[in-house]
């Protein structure tokens, strides 16, 4: 894909001088990127860069002791993971974190549960806004199920699904939400070349369809390079490269961090 | 203030005996994370195997000393059979079920010994005399007076568990099972892969336990006389759990110690200072929420039974894991 | 071949979230409750309902309400006999002060004291997981079971504290008799349970399973942790209230606290273990195993050992009995650890399959 | 023949692995589930039952915590019946069918076990002793619909003995309030005198149920009558563990304490109470916690310790050698040798010789033959046992003449201390009667109280013949 690179111009989320450690180990040290509107974002690194704990930054699971991230140009008060869900960011797990007791159905409608407002009484009596809740909503899961292509796991419990599919389950209960930053941790991780082409072409759409932004850890670099528009790199919790893929490519110190070189 | 200390100190004792029933648990959660409910029934059940073969020697005229021991050995062979039959019965059929399915499994496992247990040694209530002294002691005479007071089967109950864990430790430490059975604790299939069996592993844990439910019943059965309410005592043990954690030998000693002190305490002030601070209250003023606090105070009794829960709940709330458990990092 | 779905078409999601989207299975349910609605009045004897019906209908509420706490929302509890207690003794309380209300809706009320009481006693939970939760909670037992016994309002002052529940009427109508209960048992479970369905299969219920699958990874898509579990708590408090409730005075009538001790808890947990966890039905089920298997070995182990020519003690049998049962338990768990409500679900399977297994 | 791939399918493999194991599980169910219903069916075949039979219905616990006292008394039930059927052919002519159901003291199995037999035999269960607090209050909600009267000699609610409220329980030879007064009476004799009391200090050390709380509202009615201090220490259940009542105990230094235990928690009082060297002769516990198995744990503790009698000694009585030759000589005993002149034992003895001499009043009207429960509730009601007829009987010597009326469901208030030598009970008081001027106001208030409760009208004794 050697196409011009696109133009974004609104920055939806930054990050600045961020600072994260677990007791005496740091595992991000400074460190601050942005991500354009629209944008596909891919942060790379060796194994141990610290790309996951960046994510669990951006969506509150962690609480960085320094620096500030800014989302939608509000800087950001710590908060719990589920209200960055609220803010709409969504994102999937480098090891699958599905529902493993409830059908692929379920867990996409759990995806939407944000949107599901009826409380306990209706919930109770399954009548009048509950039912047409539940409808309209199954109505929205249905498109996902379409769009991923899983019709035919629909009732199945997930648990019961191979690998490949539970990934793209896992992208189907984030899309369902209808996020506006999709974070995606390593979403080909163990897949199969076809798996793989099938999940990038996923990834394009979304993007492409819902202009969805995108920031995901990939370790392919392949794909990373295909289907990225900036590329930040990270080692050792630190931020060693950012910029376009072509530059960062070639860049020797990115290089180095991924021969060993120079270490 | 000799009084307070009397509460103390016999409140420790009793943490003791609560902590011999929840060393039992620690060691089987420990090695299997198994959380063993029928660690009461095997309370029981060795206490009975033990009172009873006992009687059958002194019946057959053996010396005391021979009767004694070849009546703990009796016991802890019934004991091995227990853990024979847990592990090859039940664990091994139930290998990588969740925490709650284990859990039910002993209780399932309860019914079943305590039935056989009945069956086979009596439903009775049969004293036990271990020749263990079980006289009061009075101490400390010239400093309070009337002394304070302590009993001398409670100091050898602690003497005793103080033995038992100070076994325990050298066992895990420095033997080759106990090694073995630390890094089982810390990972099974890690274990496994280095060719430690596991199966032996956990009959060998569930003797261990087994061996201290025979101890834990000498003690209180030579307190309360071996009955089936030996068995209850499982639910004396489980704050102790909480509030020391489930996989620490120290935590259940020290939680055992805590909660012993901590009930006979509260059980003993609390109301009394409430009706107190009510009366005082009363006479100055606040007449109403005087008399409301009295009469609350007056209420206060018996609370030892979820005393215990609550203050390990609290606990709890601050510090999730208990007093000595692995802090817990969570991760995606 | 009876059991077949070939050629029902969903044509509406409604349809495809039925409770029971196959025609054989809602005629089953027709069947089962035009049995229970007009059959069985006819034809039960006092013993039946007293001994088994009226028991098993209330736990199996109790049973509902525990599986929605447990198997649901994943948070072990041992205190749901307390909350049976809770239930029991705000009914009594209400009818006591408020004289005016009929029982039955004491019976209801009761189950509203019980759910606020259980979100109380859910705040731990927020912190709290796993076995160190399931001790946490035998302090609401243990709590429940001093109150009861030593806050004396809550028994009307009682010298000995035991209390009575009122005469059951409705519209002057004296619906004392262990029919009348058991039909009244019946409605209150079949409406609750349904409504506990109804919640779990909808986004409450997705979000109560998605904490109990995974907790971290719920809250991360926007589950709001406390939310989810305290609902939980206090549906399920208010289910197990109204049962307990119920127990007292439709089933006993006349009540000490040791009645809503932690054996009860126990029993409950049992009965939505084997049952299974995470299924209304097999909530329903356990109950009638765990309160029908003591009776049935009780009733069957003299004659069988009379056959063999033994002649049983009745310690004997109690004894066998324990050991029997405790051995039964073992048994389905390793058999099937997913409990009875699994097991019938494979029965339809096959008979889905029937006569062509392959 | 075309080989299959030999490349088996992974997946399918472990699906059809799977399969096969749930079918085989499935298998294993079904057949179990075959056996169990087949092995219900052969039981099914019911034995022909004799028309002319009394049933009696037992209600026992040989299992769990409360069976060291449970099973003694159990067996003397059991033999007493036996006895009678052995001896005399039953009653009349009539002869006694008796069935044990197991109730583990849990409520709701004494209520399936009382459902189970109340229909039993041609006429029905004669009367229900329900032997536990629990199972007394849910059966005095069905007796009066099942016209089955309850035997709960010497427990359950002490105002029950208001035959006018209470019709078809019968509380004989004594309740708690009784228990209560004549214990304070016995307090008062060894100190020289009611006077004595005032000042005083009296603790109750209980089991934390409404059965140790019933004695609480009769001995604050005395403790303001007789001016002495009354202190209520509960003891949580199952009481194994009661150090801080008794270092409470310790610091308060009571009078006398009277304890009101069940099971392992009066053994483990007396302990307690040895430990913290309360004098065991100050101490003295309810007819239920005066026992061999409340002492015998105790040791060389229990020494000198004391308690009501419900009238009757431990020892054997004339009515024991008849035991010894019809029943245990038959080898028809349930009972162990030790076992028999047990405290308990021969209460359970006493607990089926007033059934059926209530059994005998009721044919004397109507008629020899068995009986409904109604009617034995009526001969247990009229039920008048003289001391001759006492002696005739063979109980000389254990119980005092009893005489129940409609306003009257107890029968008589006489009891008796016996005390704990160490090894033996020795009977150290004359007979007690308790103080009707204490105990009735009690029962008026709580009687008409769960009359109102209930909705019941008493009925008017004095139109009762």
């Amino acid at each position: 894909m050697s196409a011009p690179p696109r133009l974004f111009n609104e920055v939806l989320l930054s990050v600045e001088n961020i600072s994260l450690s677990f007791g005496g180990v740091k595992a991000l040290t400074d460190i601050s990127f942005d991500i354009m509107k629209g944008e596909i974002r891919a942060i790379i690194g060796p194994n141990g860069a610290g790309k996951s704990s960046m994510l669990n930054c951006i969506n509150g699971f962690y609480h960085p002791q320094q620096g500030a991230i800014t989302y939608k140009g509000v800087k950001r008060r710590r908060m719990r993971p589920h209200e960055a869900a609220e803010q709409g960011i969504a994102r999937t797990f480098q090891n699958i974190a599905l529902f493993r007791g409830m059908s692929t159905l379920d867990n996409i409608m759990t995806g939407r549960n944000l949107r599901m407002k009826t409380g306990l009484f209706w919930q109770a009596l399954h009548l009048g806004p509950a039912r047409r809740e539940e409808i309209e909503h199954r109505r929205a899961v249905e498109r996902i199920i379409d769009f991923l292509e899983i019709q035919h796991i629909r009732k199945v419990p997930v648990g019961q699904l191979p690998y490949g599919l539970q990934k793209r389950v896992e992208l189907g209960r984030a899309l369902a939400a209808e996020p506006e930053l999709l974070l995606l941790d390593e979403p080909m991780a163990g897949m199969n070349l076809e798996e793989k082409q099938d999940m990038c072409r996923f990834v394009l759409d979304v993007n492409d369809e819902f202009g969805t932004t995108i920031c995901l850890i990939e370790h392919d670099m392949g794909v990373v390079m295909d289907i990225s528009d900036r590329v930040v790199v990270l080692d050792y919790g630190k931020k060693i490269g950012d910029g376009v893929p072509e530059v960062v490519k070639n860049d020797p110190a990115v290089i180095g961090a991924y021969l060993g070189v120079g270490h | 203030m000799g009084f307070f200390i009397e509460v103390l100190i016999g409140g420790l004792l009793a943490g003791v005996l609560y902590s011999l029933v929840a060393l039992g648990f620690v060691l089987i959660f420990k090695a299997s994370g198994v959380f063993n409910f029928a660690q009461g029934a095997m309370v029981l059940t060795a206490a009975l195997a033990l009172v009873r073969s006992l009687e059958l020697f002194g019946q057959w005229k053996w010396p005391f000393w021979l009767a004694l021991v070849s009546a703990f050995l009796f016991a802890a062979a019934i004991m091995a059979v227990v853990a024979w039959g847990a592990e090859r019965l039940v664990l091994r059929k139930l290998v990588n079920q969740e925490g709650i399915i284990l859990f039910m499994a002993t209780i399932g496992m309860t019914f079943f010994i305590e039935g056989l247990a009945q069956t086979l040694f009596g439903a009775d209530v049969y004293p036990l005399n271990l020749g263990l002294p079980k006289d009061p002691l009075f101490i400390l005479e010239s400093l309070f007076d009337g002394g304070i007071l302590v009993n001398e089967l409670d100091i050898w109950a602690a003497v005793i568990a103080g033995m038992l864990v100070a076994g325990l430790a050298v066992f895990f430490q420095r033997t080759r099972i106990g090694r073995a059975l630390r890094a089982v604790a810390d990972d099974h299939a890690a274990a496994q892969s280095v060719g430690i069996p596991l199966n032996q592993i956990w009959f060998i844990v569930w003797l261990v336990a087994g061996l201290v439910a025979l101890v834990a019943g000498a003690v209180w059965g030579s307190k309360l006389g071996v009955q089936f309410s030996l068995s209850l005592l499982a639910l004396k043990a489980l704050p102790v759990l909480i509030l020391g954690g489930f996989t620490s030998v120290p935590g259940a000693i020290i939680g055992g110690l805590i909660i012993g002190a901590g009930e006979k305490i509260s059980e003993v002030f609390a109301g009394p200072l409430l009706k107190d601070l009510g009366a005082w209250l009363a006479t100055n003023g606040a007449t109403g929420l005087g008399t409301v606090l009295g009469d609350v105070g007056a209420t206060l009794t018996g609370i030892e039974i979820w005393f215990a829960y609550v203050v390990a709940l609290l606990f709890l709330l601050v510090r999730p894991q208990g007093l000595f458990g692995e802090r817990i990092i969570e991760r995606v | 071949m009876i059991y077949r779905e070939a050629g029902q078409y969903k044509a509406s999601y409604q349809a495809d979230q039925a409770i029971f989207p196959i025609a054989q299975d809602r005629l089953v349910m027709i069947a089962l409750l035009a049995v229970a609605f007009v059959v069985v009045p006819f034809v039960a004897s006092e013993y039946v309902y007293r001994a088994v019906l009226i028991p098993v209908v209330i736990l199996s509420l109790a049973a509902v309400g525990l599986n929605v706490l447990m198997g649901y929302c994943g948070q072990v509890s041992l205190g749901s006999g307390a909350f049976m207690g809770v239930g029991a003794y705000a009914a009594y309380n209400l009818g006591v002060h408020l004289p005016f209300l009929n029982p039955l809706v004491c019976i209801l009320l009761g189950g509203f004291v019980a759910a606020a009481t259980g979100l109380v006693f859910g705040i731990p939970s927020l912190r709290i997981k796993g076995f160190y939760l399931a001790c946490a909670t035998l302090a609401a037992q243990f709590f429940g079971d001093w109150a009861f016994l030593r806050i004396k309002w809550l028994t009307n002052y009682a010298p000995s504290g035991s209390v009575n529940a009122p005469p059951i009427q409705l519209f002057g109508l004296d619906l004392s008799s262990p029919t009348a209960a058991y039909l009244i048992a019946l409605c209150f479970t079949l409406v609750l349970g349904l409504a506990t369905k109804n919640i779990v299969r909808g986004h409450i219920g997705r979000q109560w399973m998605a904490i109990r699958d995974m907790d971290i990874a719920a809250e991360i898509i926007g589950v709001r942790p406390m939310y989810a579990k305290l609902t939980a708590f206090a549906v399920s408090s208010f289910l197990i209230g109204v049962a307990g409730a119920m127990w007292a005075f439709l089933y006993l009538g006349s009540w000490e606290p040791a009645a809503f001790s932690i054996d009860r808890s126990f029993q409950l947990m049992f009965m939505v273990i084997i049952g299974g966890l995470g299924s209304i039905l097999g909530s329903v089920l356990g109950a009638a195993f765990i309160v029908l298997l003591p009776i049935f070995l009780n009733q069957v182990l003299p004659p069988l050992g009379a056959l063999a020519g033994l002649k049983i003690s009745t310690a004997t049998v109690s004894h066998f009995e324990a050991m029997i049962f405790g051995a039964l338990i073992v048994f389905f768990l390793v058999v099937e650890p997913h409990g009875l409500a699994r097991l019938w679900s494979i029965a339809k399977e096959k008979l889905r399959l029937w006569p062509f297994p392959h | 023949m075309a080989l299959p791939a030999l490349t088996v399918n992974r997946y399918a493999f472990g699906k059809y692995i799977k399969n096969r194991r749930q079918r085989m599980k499935f298998r294993t169910m079904v057949v179990a589930a075959a056996a169990a219903v087949a092995a219900g069916m052969t039981i099914a075949t019911t034995t022909a039952q004799a028309q002319n039979e009394q049933f009696i219905p037992g209600l026992v616990y040989r299992t769990g915590a409360y069976a060291p006292n449970g099973i003694p008394f159990a067996d003397g039930v059991a033999d007493y019946i036996t006895l009678l059927n052995a001896r005399d052919g039953g009653i009349n002519g009539v002869k006694l069918t008796f069935e044990e159901c197991e109730t583990g003291y849990a409520t709701d199995r004494g209520v399936e076990c009382y459902e189970r037999l109340k229909g039993k035999g041609p006429t029905g269960a004669a009367y229900f002793s329900p032997l536990s607090t629990g199972i007394t209050f849910a059966l005095t909600e069905k007796a009066p619909g099942d016209k089955i009267p309850l035997l709960t000699m010497g427990y359950g609610r002490s105002d029950s003995r208001d035959g006018a409220v209470f019709t078809w329980n019968f509380p004989l030879m004594g309740t708690y309030w009784t228990a209560a007064n004549v214990a304070i009476q016995h307090i008062a004799k060894e100190w020289g005198g009611f006077d004595k009391l005032k000042g005083k200090k009296i603790a109750l050390v209980y089991h934390d149920s409404p059965y140790g709380k019933e004695p609480i509202a009769a001995l604050e009615a005395m403790s303001k009558k007789y001016g002495f201090e009354f202190t209520a220490i509960p003891v949580p259940h199952p009481g194994t563990e009661q150090k801080s009542q008794w270092l409470q105990i310790r610091q308060m230094r009571p009078d006398y304490v009277l304890l009101w235990g069940w099971g392992v928690m009066n053994s483990a009082a007396i302990t307690e109470a040895g430990n913290v060297n309360f004098p065991r002769d100050k101490m003295l516990g309810v007819w239920w916690s005066g026992a061999e198995p409340d002492v015998l744990p105790a040791g060389d503790k229990a020494a000198g310790y004391k308690a009501l009698m419900l009238q009757h000694p431990a020892g054997k009585f004339a009515v024991h050698k008849d035991i010894e030759k019809f029943v245990v000589g038959q080898g028809k005993s349930l009972a162990k040798p030790d076992e028999i002149g047990a405290v308990l034992y021969n209460r359970g003895l006493i607990n089926s010789m007033l059934g059926t001499e209530a059994i005998r009043t009721a044919m004397a009207k109507f008629g020899n033959k068995p009986l409904t429960g109604e009617q034995v509730r009526w001969g247990f009601e009229h039920l008048d046992l003289s001391a001759d007829r006492i002696k005739q009987l063979g109980f000389e010597g254990m119980i005092g003449p009893i005489k129940v009326t409609c306003t009257d469901h107890e029968g008589t208030r006489l009891s008796r201390v016996h005390q704990w030598d160490g090894k033996n009970w020795k009977v150290i008081s004359d007979w007690y009667t308790g103080d009707d001027g204490v105990i009735m106001p009690l029962v008026k208030d709580t009687a008409a109280k769960y009359a109102a409760e209930k909705k019941i009208t008493p009925r008017d004794c004095s139109k009762e013949s």
